[in-house]
């Protein structure tokens, strides 16, 4: 499907492998097995309505299920949810649940939690991810095990959607004030036991679990007992911690992966199909780049592929589209040919001709989010874009403040300063994810045009996925060759994990989704 | 005595109310719409981002804006954190924890050096011991407190592999604590050093030696406790250059207090946090100041006693 | 305890101490020799400088180390040479054997410990007394030394306590062991004239009673003549004169022991006379009422957090004379008695609660900031510490020439002219005005002010203790000065002084201060020679007299409550006193 | 107000005010060793800064000058940085933002707390109280948190943390400033110059700011120490200086990824912000002995 190599483990386990396993575990349940998995930063809320970040997905991954359930190749399937019906129109769909699923708190779950989680989605403080379900009108409970969905409009990313984070189940028992920041009832694999708020979110084994679509062997409740995710924020210290086994997993610092491959004292994945996309992005409402040559200038001068050689020392990949790998739509043959390869002179020309020059460079700001080494990466795009006469200062900040903060730029078409451009980011299972970033008003108030507008209501409405094909690179075409979202790279963030030889069976689903079903822990730790 | 502890209290209510002006009033010196630039994330529309200024009050007049802000702070609402949206209040107590365990530490390791060092360079003046000693609290004072963490970090956890990195039990507050203990240990030495320097010139330690007391109770008995009252006096400003401190150290030792908390609400810009943060902070210090100075008072009968 | 009558308790030999080293070495005190005999008291007499503390410091080892270093000199004491002592030995016999007491009683207690066991602890320490012995004794001692209900005393702190009580609490500590030598530094120069009479009477009695030799370190010959046997006269470093009381003040050998003594004012000594010293041939005489001044009132109050506290301490309360042209009015008293603020305002340097103050018929108080400062002009001060009154970064010229220039009196080559010219007025050089304070003596630095204050050609002078902070010699001169330029000049002066006979020599008329309040007032010769008020009365008792001959009688036991402090009522012509 | 006639006379007064100690004082400096040794450190820092260009043996902003986190050699003194710029030549560079920072932080809260200072201590009464009341309060919220909350409005960037640390440090140059007044508005000479007439002005200005001002230049010494500490705190959290500025705080942040591949890259800029503030500390130490007589014997 691509050309990287695949560094997952086989999803089917060998005869002896399981034996191994369930050996491991008959010799360790007397002692708890405890995981302790180090990242960089904490997740913002429990509650899947109320963050974004990539580290909050992940938990709220392990703490509540999904309705459906994406396979290795990233295409939804039962899961909660044991089948499902679309009304002729694609207006109406009718779910049938699995029997049997049980929240954490000993309830049922059943239609009626199915409903009180979309009608949050859309209520007084909705999701912060509203549009990505869709232009759903209403959710009728049939019985407790059946439950119809109507939309407004045909919506081709709704299924895929439910196997997303985002749509997370959430029991109708989390009525409470503290749902989101202490409290957190689900039905996934793992129950909450304690959010040590900048410092650790600690989780059990929810014994109940049953494992309806997910990928992975294990049909039940997990093997280990305990999953410590743990905020780490140094990556010298989170090896230092993978080293003492005072950690498992993490995301190791990228300058010193040669040498722990070469030591092999740790077990380095890079998770594939993470979805991720870095791109460019820029300030079109107001000079310069409102100037489709600033833009196109911007992207001739800067050499992703050499960046991320010297950053991420091939862990990543030159990505074309704006969409990433394994989402519905990429194709990197057909995306290059809209794309900017790396060249200076013909970013000068375009800059000479909007009348910059040596002695008047262009003068304007990148934003990037902190982490990842990205900032580093900026500095080299900075003295890339320095090189054609682009004085660009680097600002880093977090992705929300980021997020707020393009967004503000793009809504300010007043200010005397000059436009921004940022190294933007997102993860996204289906190509929706360009309605929702450049559809008016879009998801940062950037780019617009009735045209664009209507390619992507096509995009939406048409389900036929040949026909949806054409549609969605017709959107990317567009989008190229206006130069309003260029592709960087992908995967780009929390994609490598540095493992500790002790455990077995950790796998990283599809979109960057670490799964801890087949874990065990071999030695005690 | 009396008094004096309702005076302290008194001065720290002032501070304590005059931070809440100062917060209210932070958030209309931010330029822009503060209102945009916290809730203007992904997907707010216009009317959602009227009804949070509504919610919060940031239509209304400043003066009734604080009226709403005290009602509210007294009882116990900071508001909610715009990251996770979660009370502020709850956030700051539950990392507050961390740095007081931090602050402390330090503080003893900072009085247990640096007043050892700064009385003894006082007693040995002019000495190579005071040179010294002098040497070494002028290059500590010097340092910068992150280098200082980054270097320990790197000797003991990297190098040697004696502390651990991460996890939050008492071995992992070891590096932090000796990294701002020590940062103001040195501080603590030159102040020391000044005082007992004083004292040592004093009048009445002339007497104490005239009366051919042993040397040890000059020293202790005459000298130190007086020497004291000033250095304790100054206790309440090093324990807030303490919290201060811990800002950073944290952000070196990822050590999850109110300090990296503060760092994090900065770079996202998370306004009711920052706000909150700085409250707390002006809070904790002021009462940490009046136990300080009532610490003083029970040294320096002068104020014991009037 | 008797030693042979005629060896020497203390024999000090060739004793030479100096300061610094190599390049910086300076000889604080040279080759000096005395002894000190059983039972005797011996002053060391000596100006700023002559080394007469430094060299009774060094017999206890309690020089400041390594900044002093005894060069030579032997000091036998009880068969044992004192300057060739270990530590640990010294530490033996001082404050047992010998003890001291220091001059500033405020500060030579430790503040933060119970007077019990300062009191105690040397007693434990050197006799191996137990607690309570030690604190038996110790309340023995306090009420020895005339403190009232000692168990209470041992356990108050030092604050507790006033300048009086503190030195009294000293001298209980100093003869608490019974020593044979009691060191007394300026035992009573810090205190004040009716608190060091009584100090001076309990060092006497105690001798007596204890039997203590004394070494009496002091630069007040009135002080000398009432307490010591025998004085030695110190001078840069050296011995210049040795002799007993008698020897040193009826038959002076040194040049430099005369002049000492000349200088010294003596209560009495212009007795007799109508008028101060006249000082020039034809004297002006006090002219026209100049200033006029009544119920003058001001409350000093302690700031609180925000607002000021109500109460306070009433520093001046219905305080009112009047002060002719020419003439010298006295306002004398204690520290505390409200003389300087009186002084203050009068300029209006600090505002008054309540009161009249009439320059030339101008209401001061009425008068906004610019006439204030333009009134100014009037009148000048002179301060009592002439270093710290002129500012330190400014030349000497520019300091005289300030007021000139500030009332916009004369510039340019004129300016420079009159600044020349005040210079020798007051006797220094034109030349003198490109140096900087730090650069003119003490007395210099006084004339200077002096001249700062005569340059705006000034009708009214206040004199805040102008002569206090200077040795007796300088003293004298700067006196004359005063003197000469009033009876050339006309000037009236507001002299506000503690001391006596200061006053006996310069004043027209005295006005005797209490607790803020005038408390007598009139003529010198009236109030000084026929004092009506009680506390006039303890005042002039307590003056000690440079004359080894005259005994000062008694102290008169002020009863404070009886004191009369109401309103002035007339009982001579123009003398009026409290009733 | 006073005359103008006067005015002309103030300003010659002014001029000589501070003239008396010149010759005395350098010497003075220079015979301690703080005051050599801060000066000299302070000097290197200085021509540093100034000949930055001609001195870094490459452009510090250069990427790939050498080759990536190569260790200390005879080609590259201090080792290059992950990006193969010179370590050395980004320090030398360094020179000039730390001066910047020294001298812009301290011109805003010295200026600012001088003023606040002068006029609270000349002021007295109310005006005074509710100032010096005001400036205790905020002195009590550390200057970090003060930074912070600047930041937070402002928003980060090195200049802007310049501007940060200066404005919180005027509570402490205020406080300085005025308890020395208050000492010298307490010595006889102040009260001299009260009762020989002289007005607001002359008071303030002749009287009063040449007897502050030494204090304040040690303070001001020191503080140019403080404000570099502060500034390279700033930077090491992300809230100070932005790529590629080779600001010393920034790159020590941005070393710490790399702390066991590369130590040279945290231990170079460390030592540079140390021995930089070090030689203020110093120099601020061998001022203040040099203009007190009294503290040279300790």
């Amino acid at each position: 499907m691509d050309d990287t190599r695949r560094r997952l483990r086989g999803l089917p386990a060998l005869p002896g492998l399981a034996l191994t396993a369930s050996l491991t575990l008959g010799a360790t349940t007397a002692s708890a097995q405890e995981l302790v998995w180090a990242r960089y930063g904490d997740i913002d809320s429990l509650d899947p309505h109320r963050a974004t970040s990539t580290l909050s997905m992940q938990v709220w991954d392990q703490i509540y299920d999904t309705l459906l359930a994406f396979d290795m190749e990233g295409n939804p399937g039962p899961n909660m949810a044991a089948s499902w019906e679309a009304s002729e129109d694609g207006l109406e769909y009718t779910f049938t649940l699995n029997e049997g699923i049980m929240c954490h708190d000993g309830t049922p779950f059943d239609a009626n939690d199915v409903k009180f989680t979309i009608d949050r989605a859309f209520g007084d403080t909705p999701s912060l991810t509203k549009t990505s379900w869709g232009p759903i009108t209403d959710v009728t409970v049939v019985d407790p095990l059946t439950f119809k969905v109507t939309l407004a409009s045909k919506f081709g990313a709704f299924l895929p959607f439910l196997a997303d984070s985002f749509s997370s189940m959430i029991c109708d028992s989390n009525t409470a004030e503290t749902f989101g920041s202490t409290t957190a009832i689900g039905t996934g694999p793992f129950s909450l036991d304690e959010w040590v708020k900048g410092s650790e979110v600690a989780l059990s084994k929810n014994p109940d679990y049953v494992n309806y679509g997910e990928p992975y062997d294990n049909e039940g409740a997990p093997h280990i007992d305990r999953l410590l995710i743990r905020t780490v924020p140094e990556a010298q210290t989170r090896l230092a911690a993978l080293r003492t086994g005072e950690v498992h997993i993490a995301e190791p610092p990228f300058d010193d992966i040669e040498a722990i491959k070469e030591a092999g004292e740790l077990e380095i994945m890079v998770a594939e199909n993470t979805g991720q996309d870095v791109f460019w992005e820029f300030t079109t409402s107001r000079a310069p780049f409102d100037d489709i040559r600033a833009r196109q200038a911007v992207a001739y001068a800067t050499d992703p592929q050499m960046a991320i050689d010297i950053i991420y020392g091939g862990l990543t990949n030159r990505e074309w589209c704006p969409v990433a790998r394994g989402v519905f739509g990429n194709d990197q043959e057909f995306c290059k040919q809209y794309g900017y390869e790396y060249d200076p002179e013909k970013a000068k020309a375009l800059l000479a001709e909007m009348g910059y020059g040596p002695d008047n460079p262009l003068e304007t700001t990148m934003f990037v989010w902190t982490g990842g080494n990205r900032h580093k990466l900026a500095e080299i795009f900075q003295s890339q874009l320095a090189q054609v006469g682009i004085d660009a200062g680097v600002e880093i900040m977090d992705i929300g403040t980021m997020n707020a903060r393009v967004k503000a730029q793009n809504e300010d078409t007043t200010s005397d300063e000059p436009g921004t451009f940022d190294m933007m980011t997102w993860s996204w299972y289906d190509p929706d994810i360009l309605y929702q970033l450049w559809h008016s008003p879009g998801a940062y108030s950037g780019y617009q045009s009735p045209e664009l507008d209507a390619m992507l209501e096509e995009t939406r409405t048409t389900i036929d996925p040949d026909a949806r094909l054409e549609k969605v690179q017709a959107v990317i075409k567009y989008l190229m060759e206006n130069a309003v979202h260029i592709g960087l790279y992908s995967p780009g963030w929390e994609w490598v994990f540095a493992v500790r030889p002790e455990v077995e069976g950790f796998k990283v689903g599809p979109f960057l989704h670490p799964n801890f079903l087949d874990v065990t822990v071999v030695s005690g730790g | 005595m009396g008094k004096f502890i309702l005076q302290r209290l008194f001065a720290a209510l002032v501070t304590i109310w005059i931070a809440t002006i100062a917060v209210t009033i932070l958030i209309h010196l931010v330029p822009g719409d503060p209102v945009r630039i916290m809730y203007g994330s992904f997907q707010t529309t216009p009317e959602e981002l009227e009804a949070i200024r509504v919610r919060l009050g940031l239509d209304q007049p400043i003066w009734t804006q604080y009226l709403m802000y005290l009602e509210r702070l007294v009882q116990g609402d900071l508001g909610r954190s715009i990251v996770g949206d979660q009370p502020v209040l709850d956030v700051l107590l539950t990392r507050f924890p961390a740095t007081l365990a931090l602050t402390v530490s330090s503080l003893a390791i900072a009085i247990v050096v640096g007043m050892s060092l700064g009385f003894l360079a006082a007693y040995k003046r002019g000495t190579w011991v005071d040179v010294g000693a002098m040497v070494l609290a002028i290059v500590g004072v010097s340092m910068p407190h992150f280098w200082l963490g980054l270097l320990l970090l790197f000797l003991f956890a990297l190098q040697l592999q004696w502390l651990p990195v991460a996890g939050g039990d008492w071995r992992s507050l070891l590096l932090p604590a000796l990294t701002l203990g020590l940062a103001n240990a040195a501080v603590l030495a030159r102040l020391t050093r000044s005082a007992m320097i004083d004292i040592f010139d004093q009048d009445f330690i002339r007497t104490a030696r005239a009366k051919g007391l042993p040397r040890s109770i000059v020293l202790y008995r005459h000298a130190l406790r007086s020497g004291l009252v000033p250095v304790v006096s100054m206790l309440g400003l090093q324990f807030a250059y303490l919290m201060g401190g811990a800002i950073v150290i944290e952000n070196v030792f990822a050590w999850n207090g109110v300090g990296r908390l503060a760092i994090e609400a900065v770079l996202s810009r998370d306004y009711p946090l920052i706000q909150g943060f700085i409250l707390f902070f002006a809070t904790v210090v002021a009462l940490a100041s009046v136990v300080i100075d009532i610490a003083y008072a029970f040294l320096d009968p002068r104020i014991r006693y009037s | 305890m008797t030693p042979d009558t005629d060896a020497p308790l203390l024999s000090v030999r060739d004793l030479t101490i100096s300061f610094g080293k190599g390049r910086h070495r300076n000889v604080a005190v040279k080759d000096l020799s005395y002894d000190l005999r059983a039972g005797e008291t011996l002053a060391i007499v000596g100006e700023s400088g002559s080394g007469k503390s430094v060299s009774s410091m060094a017999l206890l080892g309690l020089l400041p180390r390594g900044a002093a270093t005894i060069e030579a000199g032997r000091a036998r004491f009880d068969g044992r040479d004192l300057l060739h002592l270990s530590d640990e030995q010294l530490r033996g016999i001082r404050g047992d054997r010998v003890t001291m007491i220091f001059q500033e009683p405020m500060t030579s207690l430790t503040p933060v410990l119970r007077i019990g066991q300062q009191l105690t602890e040397a007693l434990i320490e050197h006799k191996g007394m137990s607690r309570s012995q030690a604190a038996a004794r110790g309340r023995e001692m306090l009420t020895l030394v005339g403190l009232d209900d000692a168990p209470r005393r041992m356990k108050q702190f030092p604050h507790e306590l006033s300048g009086g009580m503190r030195q009294r609490v000293m001298i209980a500590m100093a003869m608490a062991s019974d020593p044979a030598i009691l060191l007394a530094d300026e035992p009573t120069t810090a205190l004040d004239v009716t608190v060091q009479a009584q100090i001076l009477d309990l060092m006497r009695d105690l001798k007596a009673r204890f039997g203590t030799s004394i070494i009496l370190i002091t630069h007040d010959m009135g002080v000398v003549a009432e307490m010591a046997d025998r004085v030695v006269v110190m001078r840069k470093g050296r011995k210049i004169e040795e002799g007993t009381v008698r020897e040193i003040f009826e038959t002076p050998q040194q040049d430099y022991t005369k002049a000492l003594l000349a200088a010294v004012p003596r209560l009495g000594a212009h007795a007799a006379a109508a008028e101060p010293r006249q000082v020039v041939d034809s004297p002006s005489r006090p002219g026209a009422r100049l200033l006029h001044t009544h119920g003058m009132s001001k409350t000093f109050r302690e700031r609180g957090l925000f607002a000021a506290k109500a109460g306070g301490t009433a520093a001046m309360q219905d305080v009112g004379f009047d002060l002719a042209a020419g003439e010298t009015l006295a306002l004398v008293g204690e520290s505390g008695s409200g003389k300087s603020t009186t002084g203050r305002a009068v300029l209006r340097l600090l505002e008054l609660d309540q009161g009249v103050i009439e320059i030339g018929g101008t209401d001061m108080r009425r008068l906004s900031g610019g006439a204030v400062r333009k009134a100014r002009r009037e009148m000048q001060m002179i301060f009592q510490d002439p270093f710290a009154s002129l500012n330190p970064r400014l030349s000497a010229g520019r300091l005289v020439a300030e007021p000139m220039v500030i009332h916009g009196l004369a510039k340019g080559r004129e300016l420079q002219d009159r600044t020349e010219q005040l210079f020798t007025r007051v006797g220094l050089e034109a030349d003198h005005m490109r140096r900087f304070p730090h650069e003119f003596s003490g007395g210099q630095r006084q004339r200077l002010s002096i001249a700062r204050a005569l340059s705006v050609n000034p009708k009214l002078i206040v004199a805040d203790e102008p002569t206090s902070a200077l040795d007796v010699s300088v003293q004298a001169q700067v006196l004359e000065l005063m003197l000469e330029l009033q009876q050339s000049l006309g000037l009236a002066y507001l002299f506000i002084s503690h001391d006596m006979a200061v006053v006996e020599e310069v004043a027209h008329r005295v006005a005797v201060m209490r607790r803020g309040r005038i408390v007598e007032i009139g003529p010198r010769h009236a109030v000084l020679n026929d004092p009506r008020h009680p506390y006039t009365r303890a005042l002039l008792a307590a003056v000690p007299v440079p004359d080894p001959t005259r005994t000062r009688g008694t102290l008169p036991t002020l009863d404070t409550s009886t004191l009369p402090t109401g309103p002035l009522t007339e009982i001579a012509p123009q003398h009026m006193v409290a009733s | 107000m006073i005359h103008s006639s006067s005015t002309a006379e103030l300003a010659d007064d002014l001029a000589t005010a501070s003239a008396p100690r010149k010759r005395s004082f350098w010497r003075a400096l220079l015979a301690g060793p703080s005051g050599l040794i801060g000066l000299v450190i302070v000097a290197v820092l200085i021509f540093a800064a100034l000949t930055a260009p001609v001195i870094a043996p490459y452009d510090p902003l250069r990427m790939a000058a050498g080759p990536r986190l190569d260790a200390p050699s005879t080609n590259y003194l201090m080792g290059t940085d992950d990006f193969g710029r010179d370590v050395l030549s980004r320090i030398i560079y360094g020179a000039r933002l730390t001066l910047q920072i020294g001298v812009i932080a301290v011109g805003i809260s010295l200026s600012c707390g001088l003023l606040l200072g002068l006029v609270a201590g000349y002021s007295s009464g109310w005006t005074e109280r509710v100032l010096m009341r005001l400036v205790d309060v905020l002195f009590s919220f550390t200057e970090i948190v003060i930074a912070l909350a600047c930041l937070a409005i402002f928003g980060v960037g090195l200049t802007n943390a310049m501007i940060a640390i200066g404005i919180a440090s005027i509570p402490f140059y205020a406080r300085v400033t005025h308890s020395v007044v208050l000492v010298e508005k307490g010595k006889p000479y102040f009260e001299a110059a009260v009762a020989a007439g002289a007005g607001h002005l002359r008071l303030i200005f002749l009287h009063l700011l040449p007897n502050v001002v030494p204090t304040l230049i040690v303070i001001g010494t020191l503080g140019v120490s403080t404000a570099i500490l502060a500034a390279a705190g700033l930077s090491f959290l992300g809230l100070g200086a932005q790529p590629p500025q080779p600001e010393w705080g920034f790159m020590l942040s941005s070393s710490r990824d790399l702390i066991s591949r590369a130590p040279w890259m945290m231990i170079f800029p460390g030592l540079a912000i140390a021995t930089t503030v070090l030689g203020f500390n110093l120099l601020g130490d061998g001022i203040r002995e040099a203009l007190d007589p009294r503290q040279t014997d300790r």
